[in-house]
């Protein structure tokens, strides 16, 4: 299972805080993920579209879509911040 | 030594800064920064969302990266969530040092750094509707001011695409 | 617009800095820097004697030119004068405006020509006696990043020898 | 006549805080004000000595060497700042 998290206008179109999903043989990167996360869905698609508006954290911490995944991992995925 | 604090309450800057000079003589300046809710172009609210889980800890990283490269006796960095008004205080940032120069690029560099690498989303409510703020190039610009091979290391929010 | 006090009582910040946002909702951000006296080699106390009939022009003109660089909504300068004890402020200046980038080197600016181009003066007692604080070829240095045609027609501090 | 102020150590050394004094035929800039200053006693000598470590004001604005002074002006004589 892999653990997704969504934030701002990313949660918005897709339409739900998070969701637990079980992640599928060949998905290793978050740029794979982001890639078979935009099928699920209409929302998912519109919210991923634009992937140089898309941000991502792995465990918490910032990643590039690069980043390797694995189950138990817990994914965010959100537009670029703008606290302070 | 650079305590922070993520709140849904006002922040009050006075009790905020106090502890950085309370029972202290060797402190030679303290720079404060205070960012606010403007009513832009009839903005009526502003809501701060984040990340619960990665909150602290990004700010707390973002602490340790300023501590590391200014000789500071203390900080503070105080960050709001939640719906507020204009005039309401957003974040507030304050560092103590013995001498000024340390203290005004320590401030300077947690704002840009807050700004870029924390997270954080602000929402805008107007007459009109709810929109999500976007990111500015400009606070990117500033930020990658402070780049060096260590931040670069423990930050890196865009992508590698 | 920028408020400035000359004062031998103590500093009080936050009723300093209060007026700066006070009723308003245009104001995005606030830096404030005080500067303290430090017990630095067992410094027990620091007397600032100043020139009282220029004083308050020299730091009008100082504010008035801040004013006139950056986009400000509002400051403050407060500089204490006579004897104070470790741990006391001796000076704050905060800055009030939309961005922050111009509050934070507008209030830098302030402190920078405050350190060189206005009529106060340190002397340090310790247990061996008073002396008095040479000026630092730092705090020039510091002052005269900012210099332009501007500046330089303004203040001259340099006897051209 | 002339009216000198002096401030931090070079008050000190001249021993008061300010003097009123017939300003001489031919004085007409800060620096032969100096000069002349520097003869009236060992007091102003030793304050005055080091010319680089001395700035002045003429009618409460810096004023360099070469500014000219006249009767009735307010000329005080200090070393460089140190506020802030």
């Amino acid at each position: 299972m892999i653990e997704l998290l969504y934030f701002a206008w990313v949660r918005e179109r897709i339409g739900v805080d998070g969701e637990i999903l079980p992640l599928p043989q060949g998905i290793a990167t978050v740029s794979s993920l982001l890639d078979w996360l935009a099928g699920r869905s209409a929302g998912h698609a519109a919210a991923l579209a634009d992937r140089n508006a898309i941000r991502v954290a792995v465990d918490q911490v910032f990643a590039g879509f690069d980043a390797a995944v694995a189950a138990g991992a817990e994914v965010a995925i959100f537009p670029p911040v703008t606290g302070g | 030594m650079i305590a922070v604090a993520v709140q849904s309450t006002p922040i009050d800057a006075a009790v905020a800064v106090a502890p950085l000079t309370a029972e202290r003589s060797d402190v030679g300046a303290v720079v404060t920064f205070t960012g606010f809710v403007r009513d832009d172009n009839g903005l009526t609210a502003l809501t701060l969302e984040h990340y619960p889980a990665m909150t602290e800890c990004a700010l707390a990283t973002i602490a340790a990266q300023a501590a590391a490269r200014w000789p500071l006796s203390g900080g503070v960095i105080v960050h709001r969530v939640g719906r507020m008004v204009p005039g309401e205080a957003i974040v507030l940032v304050a560092v103590a040092s013995s001498h000024r120069s340390a203290a005004f690029q320590a401030a300077e560099f947690l704002m840009d750094w807050l700004k870029t690498k924390a997270p954080f989303w602000k929402a805008e409510e107007r007459a009109g509707g709810v929109t999500w703020v976007a990111a500015k190039a400009s606070d990117d610009t500033a930020a990658d001011r402070w780049n060096d091979r260590r931040g670069e290391s423990v930050f890196e929010l865009r992508p590698a695409v």
